[in-house]
């Protein structure tokens, strides 16, 4: 039964960081989306694996239901449909890229999570409950309790930050009625055909 | 999963997320792209808080609260972003971020 | 009544709901629905009212109520009640001064002062965020329910009175919200269990008054009689800001009571009273202080006085409601509420407020004299008799201000009421119709001069006789209320506090010759309006033609220049272009001009008389709540709010009575003097100096816009001349020299340096193009920096300094 | 189930297999079954919708293969297993062959929190509804990316149209369903179902109310708006008239469909039907009381009362009932999307979106709030500091929050009919009246 588990990790492991690889080595931005929309699915089956079942269900309605539609919204509004543009090259310095996020991982980041001790709840007992048996772990219940109590003021404040995030969107992106290309119709076109250069 | 993975190979893979976000967001010409970097360092981001939630205090909500709010404020992120870049689009007519360098020096 | 124990937080809820439903909904469209609401959930907010009082009295011993009464509001709530109330219970009824704790044994002023406990506490948390939790609920004592009691009767009384008076008003829907809205702050300021939802009502109080005074707000009058009372009354509360943030720096908490963590708790008033801050004084004076300086502004005392009579610019209910009978008070309240505060300062901060408080007595008392304006006087008469109050406070006298606080809130309630009604009438007649349909502002002015009124008794005898009981209870006849809150008070000054005593007698002699003035002035003699002295508005549409005009003669500076008799009524034809123009005012009269009015005022509809009457009954009979004799329903508001009050005097009641009757007296000769609209004021012929001096109110305005408002002025001047003279001149200067200093410069360059400054130049230029080549403006660079730096720090900490 | 499964295994094979087995073997058969049901499912409402829409059309509709044509959608379903499968060109090919898998698979993924009758529930999952319309909007991803790999401007437009009107109307959708969540306070599918229970009042713990099955949601106002909001949002949702823009014919063909063939189309064919197939089932689970109905819980708890060897009979009786009390309700909700589909005409993609922000938003907004006063006034008492609610009886709190909510409700809904009449349609019909007026003046 470990085994399997750890199959299973692996597997979900190797396909976020996969398709997370795909997603920044992509070449068409399409595909990138695409792959991104992978790499949260990966994300939410990882939390489902440690048994955090209400945000894997989040992570795929918000970010595979929202935002990377919302994505593959940008990219079809910013591209030119019939011409160039889906194809993306890499920034002239992605090798500064590349050189600083690899030190990062592997100078950095990995040395400091394998060096620290953790203590994992597995080897220090769990609070012991009433009967013996361990605390329950905190559910969804818990979750919306210390939302309107312990947590009520950060709950409003994202609240307003999702409100100003909205408004701020629609006020950077709305375009100016005058501003908007104008559209001939068919009698227009037929009439600018008409005349002569 | 908590006695059979240990919690470093689920921070490795959040750490491994990160950074390969990290080179999206720093080597990627097109700003969308930049931007899918960005949710990918965000989402490694939950993963870690997830993680120490589940190994080192499952009885306590407070990893799943940040959890959430990151989340929320990567979908502001996305919303105002994905804006910026359609408003970019719009007057310079392309989505490349070093074709958008009007403040350089 | 354990219901409305239970249920007393719904009192405020009544009226903030007509106000939100006027508001919100589209019942705001009809005039009579709005009114009729507002009318009808303040008297449900009454009936609710006079069941808490009800409870209250009856409950006798509050504290075994409070045991079954206290509410649980979510599982934190509070019973502090019970124990508070148990605890002192048994010595505050004894009216032992045990109870007030070590604060005691430094107030001496306070002598005989515990702290009534609360009959009702209901708290819930407000704002829980992490692990400081703010909880506001409401805080029930006697003193409380007696002023839910107040408020909602005169609240109830005015807002009937409205609806008859600002019937034609287009406004009249806003109003009612407006005053819903006000009514609702007071009462939920009267039942704040803290300081700090005290000062949120406060504050909604100051906007409701700031709206109202400028409800007509198409005059510039208005306008700025609106800005000057919100301004003026916001210095007092930015004070009164600072002493709340100074208290909940000592004491961690506002809320009221006497129980562990709250402010009145013995301990921390011990605390508070010996130590000394930076200043030399305690902390309990510092914060008192800062305190009463709220009450400075809300009750208009003596060097934040300027806002409330302007503020008679308001319709008159206002004046009525906010400007004499509740929001005025509120600030003698926060005294009473605060009082073991006050009475922890060693003596020195109530020193200080009976001073500012019989100050105030005085000096109002001697502007009223000189004033003709009908609102003006009453409402000098209101900053007179808070004077009273505070200085009751002052000098210890808890109850006696209390009960004066009650007392005068209905008397001036009904006088206000009254003028309304006066002024309601002489406005309906054709003098004052001709001068409308000109300008409605000088009709306003010219209907509330006292000298254009004369033989009211006649056309008005319900008005008369109600205004009369108001009269003479301010004057303090007996058996009014206000000879009993009067001379409690007196009693109470003259026991130990001569100077006090001295003053306040003076002022209350002078309140009953200028209340005799008007009064006779108003109601006796003959009817002047038909030749009516006309004042003339300095900004309103200019006057026809000039030589109709005539200036009545000099004596009363200010004034006269702006009165002249003037005959509208010629001028028709000439004056059809500002009819468009003149917006429709508080009492629009759809067909002035081409319409006869009748020549004299008559009397007032019901729903303005109803409530003079009710008024009046309270007006007569309020006194006996706290008759000063030991019989069985003697003492009655004493043993409510279980204070030990002052023994009747007889030679003091007698004294007072005689000073009443010799000011009237006084005053009923000095009046007969008007005979016609143009005479002028004795006073005047005799002494026109000081007469000219009271008539300006001591020149209080026109010294502040000498001090403040030059100082400010005189410092933008001097900025101005600095800037011009100093800076300038420095400037011009460094450039003159560095002109001069780049010609030898030249000459030096051109010869000797030549080319070291060129060399210099062009390894400056490529210095800049190697630096300014990492501002590329590209986001990717900056950001792939950003994180190179965190791997730098990153390997820093981790291979040296973690090490 | 695993019992079942244990003693079929065990003892009747005496194989002595592991648990996990069991559990292997229990999770792959109910799979293999649904999975088995849903295309069916497609066929039936395929043959269904194509019937009637013919009788309201006054045609007669496929009657020859088999009786009554009932064959049909089989030979349908061969004749594209057939069919040769085109990939155009210049399209992504991985993408185009991708899509309709993507589309697909959430369909069934939903499928499978869908309870059929008391005991016949795939997973109970307790954030069953959540997860519902979270794996819904997943083919959302999907509909864009058939429309972008097929490189075809029509295909472009109607995957763009349909990710757009998706997202857009999932917000009512999940809005609407939030007041129920509030009312009950759970986000499990069954335990919704099981407080449907009683008689009219949509709360079985009132005493002295006979277990008749009929609390449903939708005799309550909250409820009731919910119903219309949430099943206006599951047209939208399943793309059908008056809302099928991603797919009109008249205008850009077949939408993001255009492109394929064969099976790739038959996928695309099944997933929207089956989808259809679920938002009527989620309708009726969620207002309409799914199986509960009158007898279903009799039957149930003699099944756990009754004596051992009846008890088998009564369960599968109770289950059989409810069965066909679900699919009597779905099917009735089918009907209806085809009623609409003969009755009204296509709404342009504004119109669409507007009535999306402009209506649907706001009066689920509303809805909440009633919802939320809904649950206080049923639920809170002196813990919450209003102890006068504790002392009225459950009928009287029922009462006053039918007739607050109802008031609310009503007041939203004509509100709102009011302002989105005068700020938009009503003018431009009023103008529109004026100028053909002035037209007509002129002509004559």
């Amino acid at each position: 039964m470990q085994l399997l588990v750890q199959v299973i990790f692996v597997l979900i492991a190797a396909e976020i960081v996969g398709a997370a690889v795909m997603v920044v080595t992509a070449k068409n931005i399409v595909h990138a989306a695409l792959w991104l929309i992978a790499s949260f699915c990966g994300v939410g089956a990882l939390y489902l694996l440690l048994e955090a079942e209400f945000l894997a269900v989040v992570q795929v309605l918000v970010y595979v239901g929202a935002i990377s539609i919302l994505m593959l919204f940008a990219i079809m509004l910013t591209r030119h449909v019939t011409g160039k543009g889906a194809e993306t090259s890499l920034y002239q310095r992605w090798w500064v890229g590349l050189i600083v996020a690899a030190v990062l991982f592997a100078a950095v980041i990995a040395p400091t999570v394998l060096a620290h001790p953790w203590e994992t709840a597995t080897a220090a007992p769990a609070l012991p409950g009433e009967t013996g048996q361990p605390a329950a772990m905190a559910g969804i219940v818990d979750l919306g309790r210390a939302f309107v109590e312990e947590y009520l003021l950060p709950f409003e404040i994202a609240a307003v930050l999702l409100l100003v995030g909205l408004v701020g969107a629609i006020v950077i992106a709305f375009e100016e009625r005058a501003a908007r290309r104008h559209i001939p119709t068919l009698a227009e076109e037929v009439a600018h055909r008409r005349q002569p250069e | 999963m908590i006695d059979s993975v240990p919690l470093e190979w689920v921070l490795l893979v959040a750490a491994a997320l990160f950074c390969v976000g990290l080179y999206g967001a720093l080597a990627r010409r097109n700003a969308i792209g930049i931007l899918m970097g960005v949710e990918l360092m965000l989402n490694s981001v939950n993963i870690n808080l997830v993680a120490f939630w589940r190994y080192l205090e499952p009885h306590q909500v407070t990893g799943l609260v940040f959890a959430i709010f990151i989340i929320t404020v990567a979908a502001v992120e996305a919303a105002v972003g994905l804006a910026m870049i359609i408003a970019i689009y719009r007057s310079w007519q392309t989505v490349n971020v070093d074709a958008v360098d009007s403040m350089k020096g | 009544m354990a219901f409305f124990l239970h249920y007393a937080w719904l009192i405020p809820v009544f009226p903030l709901l007509s106000f939100a439903i006027i508001s919100l909904t589209p019942i705001r469209r009809s005039k009579p629905a709005s009114g009729w609401l507002a009318i009808g959930l303040m008297g449900v907010a009454t009936l609710f009212a006079l069941g808490v009082l009800a409870g209250v009295a009856q409950g006798g011993h509050p504290a075994e109520d409070a045991q079954e009464m206290v509410v649980q509001p979510g599982e934190h709530a509070t019973t502090s009640a019970d124990e508070s109330a148990g605890e002192h219970a048994p010595a505050a009824a004894e009216g032992d001064h045990a109870a007030a704790g070590a604060a005691e044994e430094h107030a001496e002023h306070a002598t005989g002062f515990a702290f009534p406990e609360p009959v009702v506490v209901q708290r819930v948390d407000w704002a829980p965020t992490g692990t400081t939790t703010f909880r506001m609920g409401i805080y029930l004592d006697a003193i409380a329910a007696l002023t839910l009691v107040m408020v909602t009767l005169t609240s109830t009384c005015i807002h009937l009175f409205s609806m008859g008076y600002m019937s034609a008003h287009p406004r009249h829907s806003r109003f009612f919200s407006f005053i819903s809205l006000f009514t609702a702050a007071m009462l939920g300021m009267v039942m704040a269990d803290n300081l700090l939802l005290f000062f949120i009502c406060w504050e909604i109080m100051g906007l409701c008054s700031y709206l109202l005074i400028g409800f007509l707000f198409e005059r510039p009058q208005a306008n700025r009689a609106a800005n000057k009372a919100f301004i003026t009354t916001r210095i007092g509360d930015v004070l009164m800001l600072a002493g709340m943030v100074y208290l909940y720096t000592q004491v961690g908490s506002l809320a009221f009571g006497m129980g562990e963590g709250e402010i009145f708790n013995a301990e921390v008033l011990a605390r508070l009273s010996q130590e000394q801050n930076a200043l030399g004084m305690s902390h309990a004076v510092t914060i008192s202080l800062l305190l009463f300086a709220g009450t400075v502004g809300k009750s208009a005392q003596f060097p934040l006085h300027v806002w409330l009579p302007d503020a008679m610019e308001g319709p008159t209910p206002v004046s009525a409601l906010i400007h004499a009978a509740t929001m005025v008070s509120a600030g003698v309240f926060l005294v009473g509420r605060t009082f073991p505060l006050f009475a922890a300062g060693n003596g020195e901060a109530l020193t200080a407020v009976s001073t500012i408080g019989a100050f105030t007595a005085l000096f109002a008392a001697t502007i009223a004299v000189a004033q003709f304006d009908i609102k003006r006087i009453l409402a000098y008469s209101t900053l007179s008799q808070l004077g009273f109050m505070v200085a009751a406070l002052g000098i210890g006298g808890w109850v006696a201000g209390m009960f004066h606080m009650l007392t005068h809130a209905f008397f001036k309630a009904l006088l206000f009421l009254g003028s309304g009604s006066i002024i309601h009438a002489v406005e309906e007649t054709q003098a004052i119709a001709e001068i409308h349909h000109h300008d409605e502002y000088a009709a306003q002015q010219t209907a509330q001069d006292i000298r254009n009124m004369g033989n009211l008794r006649k056309y008005m005898p319900w008005t008369f006789w109600t205004y009369t009981m108001g009269f003479l209870a301010l004057a303090g006849i007996f058996p009014f209320a206000g000879f009993w809150s009067k001379d409690e008070i007196l009693a109470d000054a003259q026991n130990g506090h001569l100077i006090v005593y001295v003053v306040l007698s003076v002022a209350a002699f002078l309140t009953a010759f200028y209340m005799t003035r008007q009064w006779r002035v108003v109601f006796f003699g003959r009817y002047r309006g038909e030749k009516p002295l006309v004042f003339v508005n300095p900004e309103g549409p200019a006057p026809a033609t000039p030589h109709h005009a005539e200036v009545i003669g000099a004596g009363e500076a200010g004034l006269d220049i702006h009165l002249r008799h003037h005959d509208y009524g010629h001028e028709h034809d000439d004056d059809q272009a500002h009819d468009g123009e003149a917006p429709a005012g508080a009492h629009g009269h759809g067909t002035h001009g081409g319409h006869h009015l009748p020549a004299h005022p008559h009397e007032s509809p019901w729903t303005i008389v109803a409530p003079l009457v009710v008024l009046a009954f309270f007006a007569v009979t309020l006194g006996a709540i706290n008759l000063p004799f030991d019989f069985s329903s003697g003492h009655w508001l004493s043993h409510l709010v279980q204070q030990h009050a002052a023994e009747f005097n007889v030679l003091v009641a007698g004294l007072s009575l005689v000073i009443a009757v010799a000011g009237i007296g006084a005053g009923w000769f000095y009046a007969s003097a008007f005979k016609t609209a143009q005479d002028s004021d004795p006073l005047a012929r005799r002494m026109p100096a000081i007469f000219g001096v009271l008539n300006q109110k001591y020149y209080v305005d026109e010294f502040y816009a000498l001090t403040v408002g030059k100082v400010t002025s005189g410092l933008a001047l001097a900025w101005r001349w600095i800037d011009r003279q100093v800076f300038d001149r420095i400037l011009h200067g460094t450039g003159t020299a560095t002109l001069f200093w780049s010609r030898v410069n030249f000459i030096l360059d051109d010869f000797f340096l030549n080319d070291g400054p060129d060399s210099v130049g062009k390894g400056t230029i490529t210095t800049g193009k190697q630096v300014r080549r990492v501002q590329t403006g590209k986001v990717q660079d900056y950001l792939g920096l950003v994180f190179a730096g965190v791997v730098v720090l990153g390997l820093v900490y981790l291979y040296r300094v973690g090490r | 189930m695993y019992e079942v499964i244990d003693h079929v295994l065990n003892v009747q094979m005496g194989l002595g297999v592991p648990g996990w087995v069991i559990h292997l073997v229990r999770h792959v058969t109910v799979a293999g079954i649904l999975l088995v049901i849903a295309p069916l499912q497609m066929l039936l409402l395929t043959y269904l919708e194509r019937r009637i829409i013919a009788r309201m059309q006054d045609r007669v509709g496929p009657n020859r293969v088999g009786p009554e044509g009932l064959f049909q959608p089989v030979a349908d379903g061969i004749k594209m297993f057939t069919k040769e499968d085109i990939v155009p060109t210049a399209s992504d090919r991985w993408v185009h062959l991708l899509a309709p898998c993507v589309v697909v698979a959430p369909v069934f993924l939903m499928v499978s929190v869908v309870p059929w009758g008391p005991e016949l529930v795939p997973i109970d999952m307790n954030l069953g509804l959540l997860f519902f319309f979270a794996v819904s909007s997943v083919s959302g991803a999907g509909l864009l990316m058939a429309g972008w790999g097929s490189n075809n401007k029509f295909s472009l437009l109607g995957g763009m149209r349909a990710a757009a009107q998706m997202v857009a109307y999932e917000i009512p959708a999940v809005l609407s369903i939030l007041a129920i969540v509030i009312v009950t306070g759970t986000l499990s599918l069954v335990k919704i179902l099981n407080v449907q229970g009683g008689l009219f009042t949509s709360l079985n713990d009132v005493s002295s109310v006979p277990n008749l099955g009929l609390g449903w949601f939708v005799f309550t106002p909250v409820g009731f708006l919910a119903f219309l909001c949430f099943f206006i949002s599951a047209l939208a949702e399943g793309e059908r008239t008056p809302f099928d823009i991603p797919e009109a014919d008249s205008e850009i063909v077949a939408g993001y469909m255009t492109e394929y063939s064969g099976m790739k189309f038959g996928l695309f064919y099944l997933a929207q039907y089956v989808l259809n197939f679920l938002l009527c089932a989620i309708t009726a689970i969620l207002f309409f009381g799914g199986w509960q109905g009158p007898g279903v819980e009799w039957l149930h708890s003699r099944g756990v009362t009754a004596s051992p060897d009846g008890s088998v009979v009564f369960t599968i009786l109770a289950n059989v009932l409810g069965l066909a009390y679900f699919l009597a309700k779905t099917y009735f909700f089918f009907f209806v999307m085809v009623w609409l589909r003969g009755a009204f005409p296509r709404l342009r993609i504004d119109q669409l979106l507007d009535f999306c922000w402009k209506f649907l938003i706001p009066l689920t907004l509303v809805n909440v709030v009633s919802a939320t006063l809904w649950a206080i006034a049923i639920q809170w008492g002196s813990p919450q500091g209003l102890a006068f609610l504790e002392g009225m009886g459950e009928w009287a709190r029922w009462g006053m929050a039918f007739a607050l909510t109802l008031v609310i409700n009503a007041a939203a809904y004509i509100g709102l009919v009011r302002v989105n009449e005068t700020s938009g349609n009503q003018t431009t019909v009023a103008e529109d009246r004026q100028d053909r007026s002035m037209k007509t003046a002129t002509l004559s």
